[in-house]
């Protein structure tokens, strides 16, 4: 018994410490009904079609372009962990095992409508508008990585778990006020649902039905925690009917899956009915970040079980399936795409220069008196280094 | 003229701002029907409506975040927070996302947004409504932080403010709201953020405070000329941060004495602040040790001694006194 | 449009404006069934008992303590109130129209269990053992008031909308580690289930399966905002599914109802099954506190249409219905509680002296130097005003 | 006597306090299996079982709320915040309920807990990772600040801390983590919170640091001493708050100079608080303006430039020398 409990016979209080007996089973005179909530999957782990009726009607083009952009960020994130490992990159959060989730809710925006990402969204931000040098410098610590791309209507990334979905529902109820066509799309992890700021932008969004569709990535782990540690139920979509935003759970390494999905979900926003919830069941099938060893507190096995639903792997089927792809294409696109990396990487090396003198210049509109002379102290310093 | 309490004289700036300006908009608990509970949004909701005039859940976090992204998107929010004590829920988003997004988007996204409290001591109120804790923003980077003292500066520095590029918390000193009346134009009138003001000048010593301590402050002045023969030169900072270092070393390297006064805890509050400033400044105008007169650090009190604990005029007095004497 | 929304036609971003069609409509391959929620009231708004089974089995003089509990809730509340227009108290938050929410939620509890409450919460915190003029104390504004009476483990109220809940979480957090046998009842209104903290609290309880009962009193206002602008979905019962707990939505206004839908949630979270959530609908028949002007804001009729809700005219006519009660009766009850009230409040004024020497004595274990030096100057301040 | 990193040292402090009471537990953002990030926490889960080692969801104001809760039912939790930018998400249960339910329940609940956080920059860290801002809980009545500079001074002042009846920030240098080792006793080993130390006497100047500034200072130090014949006295704080002023007077009694190095931002930092303190204190020992070698007031910057941001020994040894020269 803790020191502080209190459980004395001869106690002040009211309260008796054995209160007569109450009957307590069932006694309702009248239930309410929470309903139910849809699990979509396209494809199976075989690139198998299970719900043809709603197989998306995509151009092949279109479904050529998405498995280019899952190629894409996949090689980029190998990329960029060979060059994180030679000390290229800062700590950075691969998105390997995350393609079909990441492409897929994406995909159906358009570019008027805003996307919020998590750190771990870099194959979307490059489907999105981003170049790959910027991202590779922003990795990498240079500040100019951070300059959103003209032209994209796009939030920085939040790097302080689910600080961005206020956020972004902000920008959904800006876009409400004005009654402006465009939806935010904003996505976080599995960990991210447990911060109290998640659940207020829920509440916000349902309360304003401000047009956002929040994608929840439920990847298994938040670095070494589980779901089933993370949350109480660990369908993540049920949070939807308590906070009064349909949801729907969807396999997440599907990508014909996703794109159904998040584009009912952004369909619902866009007609003015309020927020929508995807709950993407993926996996991350990499490290939590570089500074992270996932052989501490997680099985091989686990790991190697989903390997095989790897999202490529099932829609390269879907596609061979469907003629559109053979082996000898799947080996050319990889090897343009890897060519792209490269440029891109080569011309993040020319760009990579610090610029150790303009930290003092974005952080407000015009300096202020004082840290003008901060200023010119910091560059007297800088001065006495020889740096510029 | 017509004479405004500081309440009437927010209230004016606000609805002359969402005039002038149709990305300007009001959020917070009960500011619309309301019309907040000071009332210092009082009618607005009928005039620009509720998409304008936006009435909240209970929650900070989502009131501060969802203001940023509003500014992200372009409008210009005026969030209220109902008591400064409720500021620290929103924390993470003024310190995390208002005060860095510019910075984290370099300059795509300059969050021009004003967030509103009221703040201090003195009516009577139960716990976490009396706080003072203006030093935390001011030593968060990427703030400005204003703080008003009577009617007419309110209505000035708010105009100012919402116009501001920059994120501005706004502290209103609650027991000013109604305290006294002063006369404020009908024609908008702003003030420049980031200059404190010579209230009165004076030649013995500088006596700095802001917000609801510029009454007991002006008090002691009166006092202390009438009483003990000191004359005393007095400065508003009403701009915390960016601070108006220049005024201040000004002042005293004329007077060579300092005493400075706010409700909140000593330790790393404001005057710290102004002292090292002097210090690294004025050094060589220094005739004695500067003075505080603060709040201690301890628990703002429960409100039968609140009035012991706050900053009075006597105690002001005092401290100028000593360090007259001090040798 | 925003000024700073994109819509270029020559955007640099991959996604086109206009995607292709996507076939939209409801293609689930499965379902997850949410289940219902149990809405429970035994007697109706005439006293009329509508549930028979699971009316509970109390004795005749549990009734009546019952009864008089809620009587001096209200006897306590008015008077407070007409001291407070009288200038001898601060500003306070009358749970007028609540009463049977209050006694409901504590009358199951047993003297080892901790009871975490809100700022509108009087009546329960004096069936829990605090004196009336000690809560007159606190409420006026003496520091004295706050002592926790001894052997009642009850947390100090919060005023900071829904910051206790967590704390109350980890006492019952406490308790689980510590194998102790006893549960946490917690209260907050339905502005405080829009605060984050409240969500992070309702999954910590269910990720660690901890004794506690989380009551949300549903009283329809949060000042100024009524309860479809403060929450998506205004039966805040079904935030219960989405965090992993049962819940059960009661008449609040209806004490036997109450007692009911504790007592299971109680005995669920005592059996080591986790947390229950409890919605209590109910209406704030009074101010909001005494700073309030409710005429601003909500219509008169809704007020009079609750009136005739009143939980203490319901359970009286149940009690008369039972012959437990007659008017008679009923005056001298009150007449006895109003003796109560008066009696406390001449004992408070006794009490109420304030000590302005106190206010360093417990902010540490032991005052710091630099505080002492602090405390030196302020009683050196006191003396100079000839306070003690 | 083995070598141990402050990584190391923090953590046979744990396992030590552990063992010695039983009420003391560790939660937190990984804790359990995975040791922690920095592995501060490892094996502990092993020896004391995930009762007492809580891996808890990601949510930072549930960590301390919940802990605040636990010390309140008797426990003596002690919560990691995973990196202190995350404190932001707690500070209303920091403030709210940390801080004050000491006084909120009249002493009935003493919150004998800690809660640690790694603070400050140098490890090439992404945004939010670098920040120190122990000037917040410096501000905030209620709360102690420990922030230790070595190994062994570490591994002692986390036991003190973990029996200390008050709430404790305890902020480790996470550059420190594992740049050096340091002899540490097996036998448990405990130092009094709430005392700076003389680490270096000297008679010209006093430098005053903590955390993983103590490494810059004292080479500015050494390098002080040898290139320019500047013999400074070096104090490390250790205990931010309560902050052990007659040990810095005394010291700048002596000295008459003195310079003050800190990471956080300069405005209401740590060393606006020494130079009020020597000024109210030390005045008349006073030979030159006290100097500020701090963070600016300005985000930290991203990584490739934070070497430049953060105060070093050039910096130091250059405010030193114009101190000297100050005529
Ligand atoms: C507020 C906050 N707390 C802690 C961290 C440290 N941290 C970074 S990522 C992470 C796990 C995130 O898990 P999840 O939300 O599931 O996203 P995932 O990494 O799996 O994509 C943690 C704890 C952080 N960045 N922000
Ligand atoms: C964090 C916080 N924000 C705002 C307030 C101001 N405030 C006090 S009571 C209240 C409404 C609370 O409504 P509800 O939770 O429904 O409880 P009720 O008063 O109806 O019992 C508000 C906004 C506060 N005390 N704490
Ligand atoms: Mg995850
Ligand atoms: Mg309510």
């Amino acid at each position: 018994m803790s020191p502080r409990s209190t459980n004395s016979t001869t106690s002040t209080a009211a309260a008796p410490a054995e209160r007569p007996p109450v009957h307590v089973e069932g006694c309702a005179v009248d239930t309410i009904n929470l309903g139910s909530i849809d699990v979509i999957r396209v494809l199976d782990e075989t690139g198998k079609v299970v719900d043809p009726a709603h197989e998306p009607n995509l151009p092949e083009s279109e479904l050529l372009r998405i498995y280019r952009g899952m190629i894409r960020s996949r090689r980029f994130d190998q990329r960029m962990l060979a060059m994180q490992r030679q000390g290229e990159m800062g700590t950075f959060a691969p998105g390997l095992g995350q393609e079909a989730t990441q492409i897929g809710q994406v995909y159906p925006m358009t570019s008027r409508d805003w996307f919020s990402p998590s750190y771990r969204s870099i194959g979307a931000q490059v489907w999105r508008g981003w170049t790959m040098e910027q991202l590779l410098l922003l990795w990498a610590g240079f500040f100019e990585g951070f300059a959103i791309p003209e032209g994209v209507n796009e939030l920085p990334f939040s790097i302080v778990i689910g600080s961005h979905v206020p956020v972004a529902t902000g920008v959904a109820m800006g876009i409400k006020t004005r009654k402006e066509d465009a939806v935010v799309v904003t996505n976080f992890g599995d960990g991210a649902s447990s911060q109290g700021a998640v659940a207020e932008a829920f509440n916000f969004a349902a309360v304003y039905k401000a047009p956002i569709v929040f994608i929840v990535e439920s990847n298994g782990w938040a670095i070494s925690t589980p779901i089933e540690k993370q949350a109480g139920n660990s369908v993540l979509a049920a949070r939807g009917v308590g906070f009064g935003m349909p949801a729907v759970r969807v396999d997440g390494n599907d990508v014909l899956g996703m794109i159904e999905a998040c584009t009912r979900a952004i369909d619902y926003a866009r007609s003015g009915h309020g927020p929508f919830l995807v709950e993407a069941v993926t996996y991350r099938m990499s490290l939590h970040t570089t500074a992270d060893d996932p052989k501490v507190y997680r099985k091989d096995e686990e790991v190697k079980a989903w390997e095989a639903k790897c999202p490529i792997l099932r829609f390269e089927a879907y596609l061979k399936g469907r003629k559109l792809l053979d082996d000898a294409a799947i080996a050319t696109i990889n090897e343009e795409i890897e060519q792209e990396v490269i440029a891109a990487r080569d011309r993040f090396r020319e760009l990579a220069v610090a610029k150790p003198g303009e930290i003092f210049d974005f952080v407000y509109d015009a300096l202020p008196a004082d840290l003008q002379n901060q200023k010119a102290e910091y560059l007297e310093r800088l001065r006495r280094k020889g740096v510029q | 003229m017509p004479k405004l309490t500081m309440v009437e004289a927010l209230n004016l700036a606000l609805g002359q701002s969402m005039e002038a300006d149709d990305r300007v908009c009001v959020m917070g608990e009960d500011v619309g029907v309301n019309g907040g509970v000071f009332r210092v949004t009082r009618g607005l909701i009928d005039r620009f409506g509720p998409e304008r005039v936006i009435d909240t859940p209970l929650a900070e976090c989502g009131i501060i975040g969802t203001a940023v992204g509003m500014a992200v998107y372009g409008l210009k929010p005026v969030a209220e927070i109902q008591f400064s004590g409720f500021t620290m829920q929103a924390f993470d988003q003024i310190e995390q996302n208002m005060a860095r997004f510019r910075n984290r988007s370099r300059d795509r996204y300059p969050i021009s947004m004003v967030m509103r409290a009221p703040y201090g001591g003195g009516i009577r109120a139960v716990e976490h409504h009396s706080e003072s804790r203006e030093a935390y923003w001011a030593h968060t980077p990427g703030l400005k932080v204003v703080i008003p003292s009577g009617p007419r500066n309110a209505r000035a520095l708010l105009a100012a403010s919402i116009a501001d590029p920059d994120p501005v918390i706004f502290y209103e000193p609650k027991a000013v709201y109604r305290a006294f009346r002063e006369d404020v134009r009908d024609e908008p009138e702003v003030m420049e953020i980031g200059k404190a003001e010579v209230v009165r000048s004076g030649k013995d010593l500088t006596l700095i405070g802001y917000g609801a301590m510029m009454r007991p402050v002006l008090d002691a002045a009166d006092d202390l000329v009438e009483e003990h023969g000191i004359d005393v030169e007095v400065i508003d900072l009403l701009s915390i941060k960016p601070m108006d270092t220049e005024t201040l070393v000004g002042s005293v390297a004329k007077t060579g004495r300092c005493v400075i006064v706010h409700e909140g805890p000593r330790m790393c509050g404001i005057a710290a602040e102004i002292i090292a400033r002097l210090n690294e400044h004025a050094f060589e105008y220094l005739l004695a040790p500067i003075k505080r007169v603060t709040g201690f650090d301890i628990h703002f009190p429960y409100f039968q001694v609140e009035r012991h604990y706050l900053p009075d005029s006597d105690s002001i007095v005092v401290a100028v006194k000593e360090t007259m004497e001090w040798t």
